[in-house]
């Protein structure tokens, strides 16, 4: 018996690849450990994409590039594929779908799926998705039952006459696929209900939520688009205004006008649209004013791969911002990091009046997996602004660096914010020593910020030689190489808070043989960065730029390759 | 005078003979007269000459980035919209650095008043062409003088739909108060255009020059007609003053969003449910 | 057909039936049609669907970032005012975030052909609302419906002083065709204005809906009256086809410029004497 | 006798520093040698405006905080020079300027100059500066007659009245001043006459020139403004479009289809509208076409103090951009470094298809000195572009990295550039493989830039033992420091080519014994580049943010506290 299952759709954008993730995920999520990722074209119909399902008895968190079991949609869903096939893969499709030259090439099977029939068996042309979804079903043999439920829930709305189709296609596929299901049996998770299935995209929307966000102006920009879309889903139920702006500038204008009024604002984009924020974000440091940021990271320069994976704007999300002025860094790993470490920016914001920004990219974002349903912490709902007295000077020098924040309305005092360099009222100065007054007030807030430092996790035995360090979305790819690695003396340290970093830090690194840091960029930020600030030496750096989120496979080989 | 006014004299960064002291002086005259609670008036400015107004006045601002000033105001509103907000700033800032803002947010109408300085010459980088400078202007940039077709704002805004359009010049005291007074009443995007002279930086649209090419609309002008106010806006020969076009309030920004349909207590002043959020993890 | 058009087929990355193909075609034939050279047009377009048109035509292009299509395009003229330049872009990459660039190069006046794709929607970033979206048009994140005051551009250029205007509809391709040259034979800035159906995320601006909510200027339409083009413009009930405006050509953005007021040739062409450099500093 | 003298006015803004400054830095410098600073409000009349002009025997290049004579001229323009008075200092204004006990207190001199007087006699209120340019030329004893010729020279386009009462003022003046040449008599210099006046606008706008820049767009912001303007003044003579872009954004997307299409052009700003071209430069970077950048730094974050002096967005120059790609980044130090690096600039940008900043600050761009009388280089204004054949591949994978540029129109292929990720030929492509290959290709880039590396400059004794390291305008203090300086172990080295630096660096820093960095900011952003790109340890880091540049006085007093 294997221990997962991975199972890749490849067909057309437009083909409904995510209907079957999302009928396969929730349907399988109480039994089975699951995994699912895309990589999809920037374009609306056509062209390539793909959907990878992983199903296991334990916990799994990454990409498989091996495929165990394929389904073709299309005549040209093969082409892309052939380096994931092996003698262990199982194709399906129409006869037509493949070259089985190609196949023979890699011994692989080729087992006619004859879905034009099915389809027609089924009487409806909309529900070929279900007939998949009933296969993979019947593979994982799951309970007909609920799967069905599933179904009327999904498309009670609609009408009744499409929930039997429906129904009868799910049958049609459950009947096909059943025989597959010695050949793929894998073992059941007994924990596997504990966990919620979502992507990264909703759980930083459940994190502004937890955060009290109560405003978005975001301009669509992927893969940031979908955290505007889901507050715009729950715009009724918990308050929050929404607006698409006119452009970013205006975005990120908009929501530090929304917390100076004190409300808890946030935007969303990727790359190309962060980079017409910076003015924005220097105006949130020399105001400041609070600001949470969504950067959702894809392949650049410029325009890049719109629908890809990378890691490579730490650098501009540390220097964003003319000036000088301190800022925090979140890079959420899994699942709970996309919750709690956005939920904690907008605390952090408020608390030290700084720009935080929740750095993530398109593989953490549109990936599905399972979460713990955490109970959240209040704390961080409460505002931290004050009421204000007659004379309150928002600009107050206080020792620590935080001036007590005040908004207009409330109180007796005027609230008073500028982007010169100010006074302690709040008026331009041109005085030197008020400059100097007042910038050193900001910067040091940067060492105070650590006090709040939200600890790095780290994975694997406590007496490692070896330690791997990653951050953001290679989280699940290393947790995985290292709860199923046989070398005990390698440990993964993911940092959440990747800027500012505290000396503590340090301690992780004392002694060790090898230290590697792994990214999803060019040039190794994260180590730039442990070298920079903590002097740590980061002795192999692994590095991957195509747009593709590393491999659990790839992973286990480079580093092998790196510690041989 | 004080509420709005300050107790001790301030030190002003404007020349001396700036039509910037009139603006001044008017505007805290018409937040008196509307007796308005400083605490609860605010402000949003870019950069500019025009944009250090909020400085020289008691009350709450932000005096964010050149060509920022109205965005911040939209969500300053719509989080609170117990605030009066104003967004103030000059020619360049609001309609050369901001032209995006100003065009899509007159679309959005909020509820804020929005007052330009408009001495067609960008004073504080001395002397550069604005948008709304006039053709033949001769700057150090523009040696040869402005070439391009002059940026119309009143137009522009009627075009998109703005309710309240109105254009003055600041030695008109009485007229500017009164339109400001209004604008600050009306419900929805309001715009107040007010030609100023720039003493330093621009010797041609001159105190007189205003004079001259400027006349104010008498009673018998219909601003209910947007023909009307069209025409008068297309007309750059001789400028008018006054209420070009006051039309029907439409649904403000906030007003149409979700929150403020059930409720109408301010977004700073609600408390999220944690419970709630938890539930979405179940 | 060879020329503009590929010699192979190509992939393109457009819904099938979506609007685009027609004015791919369309565009094609005018370029053929007006017997330029591939290798002395280019294109500078945004980011989107619509943007993605200079990929499919055998042409220089310059494909650059969402929004800024326009200030790519004046240079390129005005570096070299021998090309013939196109900016293409959809709704929301020319109107949104390059609204600014929109109004302020309507005043400059540039001799570039702006060709607009206007499907009311976000395509590429699938389906949220563009400035030109109706009222009510509901979408992933206006839940309840467009609020804002639809972006009218027609009108807009017409009041910074644009001297061509048109609109037409995808399907309309005699008429699309004939507009587009006409407009790249203009001298100065043309906007021509495409509605067009976006089949996958535009289910109430359909092929229908443009079909029964436009219809196609007559012969007795004097586009020489900018009146009559305002009217037309802003007439939002029932669009209409064709050149709304074509006024008298006035100088472009580069004849204005002093560099080609003594001379012609292209700036491309002019060598520096470092000689005049060295003697600055004696 | 003194080597030289530092001579003050203290007025209001509109009050024509200005026309004092030029008047005695262009009649001056053939006999000395002469240096001058201002310090200006962000407001156009009112405030306190300071100008110090330095005159010596000697070359200097500094800034000077104590202050020999100081003109008064008006009744608040005492107040923010106090701390510069020593008994060594002698001021003069009319009575009512000062509060004696004030000036007593620190035993300087005060002597009455009733300029109220003086220009009722000279009959012309407008005439008050040349009153004191005539003062100032009697100390100095300048040959009245090529003063007068000066003065000719400058109105004669006015009126020959307005001619002939600056004259009568310059006579006044320089009757009134004639008795102060003997206690501040110093000695000429033998070679002044060598040298041009100018200040960094000009010699970066002379550079632009030699660059073969045809084209300038730019936003308004100080104090990057001055170049957009000389240029302007230029178009006539030296055919260069010009134009105003209506925001930073358009300035750079035109600069940008301006090289695209064979020009030479470049953008002027500051720090906030060079955050708001950071898109931009990622599309320079992605697309390979050049541009030329100039930034000229102010204190920041946000408006911060608009007309003073900082160098605090290096670490944003060098990561401006979502992505990663290659870039120059030049930092002038001395005049000539203003033209010659401007100059380097355009030919590099050509050269490597990459974005170029000439990186500059407020305190270079606008104090006045001597430079050299350069004869510049012509091969730096060859394009590099080609004439391309029918199937030309505007991006073909070359080993270096560089893919011979064409221009449209240009040949008889076609110039396809996109800022998506492309292939050889410039379409839009989703291919991992192609990805990788282009990008790695952009990247190689990096290294080759360093072929033509501009060497810093070394000063002092050769066998030092510490080492300052400087960048941008901190040049002139340090070499003043050095060249005055009684160590004769410290050596000053001037980094001209800020990114990307070359190991070769590493050489002047072999066995020193204290390393000391010396920036105008609050962090230290060379130091940390030093660490992070070339393991040099700085030791000491001297960092000064308030707006001011250092004067020779602190750089002594400083370096003095270090190395003690
Ligand atoms: C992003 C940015 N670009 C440019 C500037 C420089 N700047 C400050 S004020 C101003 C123009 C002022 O003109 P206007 O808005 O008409 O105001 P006025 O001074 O005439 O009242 C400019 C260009 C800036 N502060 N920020
Ligand atoms: C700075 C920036 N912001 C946002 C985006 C994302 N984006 C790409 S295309 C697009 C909108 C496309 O709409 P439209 O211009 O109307 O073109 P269509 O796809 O409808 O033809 C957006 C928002 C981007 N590429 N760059
Ligand atoms: S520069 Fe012009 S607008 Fe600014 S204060 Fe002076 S006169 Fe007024
Ligand atoms: S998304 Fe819409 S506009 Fe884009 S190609 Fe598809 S149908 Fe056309
Ligand atoms: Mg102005
Ligand atoms: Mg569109």
């Amino acid at each position: 018996m294997r221990d997962s299952l991975t199972i890749v759709f490849s067909g057309e954008a437009g083909q409904g690849l995510q209907t079957i993730e999302d009928l396969i995920m929730k349907s399988a999520a109480p039994f089975y450990n699951v995994f699912s990722t895309s990589d999809v074209m920037s374009r609306i119909r056509g062209g390539n994409n793909t959907l990878e399902i992983r199903v296991s008895g334990k916990q799994i968190h990454a990409f498989k590039h091996g495929i165990d079991l394929l389904f073709l949609l299309n005549d040209h869903a093969y082409d892309r594929l052939h380096d994931r096939i092996s003698e262990k893969t199982v194709i399906l499709g129409e006869e037509n779908f493949v070259d089985l030259d190609k196949i023979k090439e890699k011994n692989a099977k080729f087992s006619v799926l004859k879905m034009k029939e099915l389809v027609k068996q089924a009487g409806n042309p909309i529900v070929a998705n279900t007939i998949l979804f009933g296969f993979v079903a019947g593979i994982l043999k799951l309970n007909p039952e609920e799967c069905r439920r599933l179904l009327t829930d999904k498309f009670k709305h609609l009408s009744e006459k499409i929930v039997t189709d429906n129904k009868n296609a799910f049958d049609i596929g459950f009947t096909e696929g059943g025989p597959f299901a010695f050949s793929f049996s894998i073992p059941k998770s007994d924990n596997a209900s504990r966990y919620k299935v979502l992507n990264g995209n909703t759980a930083v929307g459940i994190g502004a939520l937890a955060g009290g966000c109560n405003f978005i102006s975001a301009y669509p920009m992927s893969p940031g688009t979908s955290l505007l879309e889901y507050l715009a889903r729950m715009t009724e139920d918990f308050d929050i205004i929404v607006e698409q702006a006119e452009d970013e500038i205006a975005a990120i204008n908009m929501v530090l006008g929304a917390w100076y009024a004190g409300g808890r604002g946030i935007t969303t984009t990727s790359g190309g649209g962060f980079s017409l924020m910076i003015e924005g974000v220097s105006l949130s440091g020399m105001t400041e004013t609070p600001c949470v940021i969504h950067v959702g990271q894809r392949p650049g320069p410029a325009t890049g791969l719109p629908t890809r994976t990378e890691q490579a704007d730490l650098n501009l999300a540390i220097h964003a911002g003319h000036g000088e002025f301190p800022r925090i860094i979140f890079a959420p790993g899994k699942l709970e990091d996309g919750v709690l470490l956005t939920q904690k920016a907008f605390f952090l914001a408020d608390k030290y009046q700084v720009p935080v920004i929740v750095l993530t990219d398109q593989h953490f974002l549109e990936s599905y997996g399972q979460m713990e349903r955490l109970k959240l912490d209040k704390a961080y709902l409460t505002n931290q602004t004050i009421e204000t007295k007659p004379g309150y000077k928002r600009y107050a020098d206080d020792p620590t660096g935080i001036s007590p924040r005040g908004i207009p309305g409330h109180g007796e005092g005027l609230v008073k914010v500028d982007s010169d360099e100010h006074d302690e009222s709040g008026y331009i100065t041109e005085d030197y020593k008020m400059r100097i007054l007042m910038h050193e007030k900001r910067l040091r807030k940067k060492s105070l910020i650590l006090e709040d430092y939200t600890d790095p996790e780290l994975i694997g035995p406590k007496d490692y030689k070896h330690l791997i360090v990653g951050w953001g979305s290679t989280y699940g790819v290393l947790k995985e190489f290292i709860e199923s690695s046989l070398h005990k003396d390698i440990a993964f340290l993911h940092i959440k808070q990747v800027y500012p970093l505290p000396e503590k830090l340090k301690d992780y690194f004392a002694g060790v043989e090898s230290v590697i840091s792994v990214e999803n960029n060019s040039s190794g930020q994260m180590a730039d960065l442990l070298k920079l600030d903590l002097d740590i030496p980061v002795t192999h750096r692994i590095l991957k730029y195509s747009g593709e989120p590393f491999s659990i496979e790839e992973m286990e080989r480079k580093i092998k390759e790196v510690l041989k | 005078m004080k509420n709005f006014e300050f107790e001790n004299p301030i030190d002003i960064a404007w020349c001396p003979g700036c039509g910037n002291f009139s603006i001044r002086e008017i505007l805290i005259s018409a937040l008196q007269e509307l007796e308005l609670d400083p605490t609860k008036v605010v402000f949003s400015s870019g950069i500019g000459q025009a944009a250090k107004m909020p400085q020289y006045i008691n009350v709450n601002y932000f005096n964010g980035l050149h060509g920022r000033g109205i965005p911040v105001a939209v969500s300053i509103k719509a989080v609170n919209p117990e605030l009066t907000v104003i967004a103030e700033g000059g020619d360049g800032d609001m309609y050369g650095e901001g032209g995006n803002h100003f065009i899509h947010n007159v679309r959005r109408n909020p509820d804020i008043t929005h007052i330009v300085h408009n001495n067609m010459v960008y004073g504080l980088t001395k002397g550069q062409a604005s948008p709304t400078s006039r053709k033949d202007f001769v700057t150090p940039i523009q040696i040869n003088g402005v070439v391009n077709e002059p940026f119309n704002p009143l137009a522009v805004a009627l075009i998109l739909g703005a309710t309240f359009v109105a254009r003055s010049f600041s030695d008109e005291k009485d007229l500017t108060k009164e339109l400001i007074k209004q604008a600050i009443l009306h419900k929805g995007y309001s715009l107040v255009d007010i030609f100023h002279p720039c003493v330093s930086f621009n010797k041609i649209n001159t105190f007189a020059w205003y004079k001259k090419n400027t006349y104010t609309l008498d009673e018998s002008y219909d601003s209910s007609n947007l023909q009307n106010a069209m025409e008068k806006a297309m007309d750059t020969e001789k400028f008018a003053l006054g209420i070009l076009y006051k039309g029907k309030e439409k649904p403000a920004f906030h007003e149409n969003q979700a929150a403020y349909k059930k409720e109408k207590t301010p977004m700073v002043d609600r408390v999220r449910a944690l419970e709630k959020v938890n539930r979405l993890m179940e």
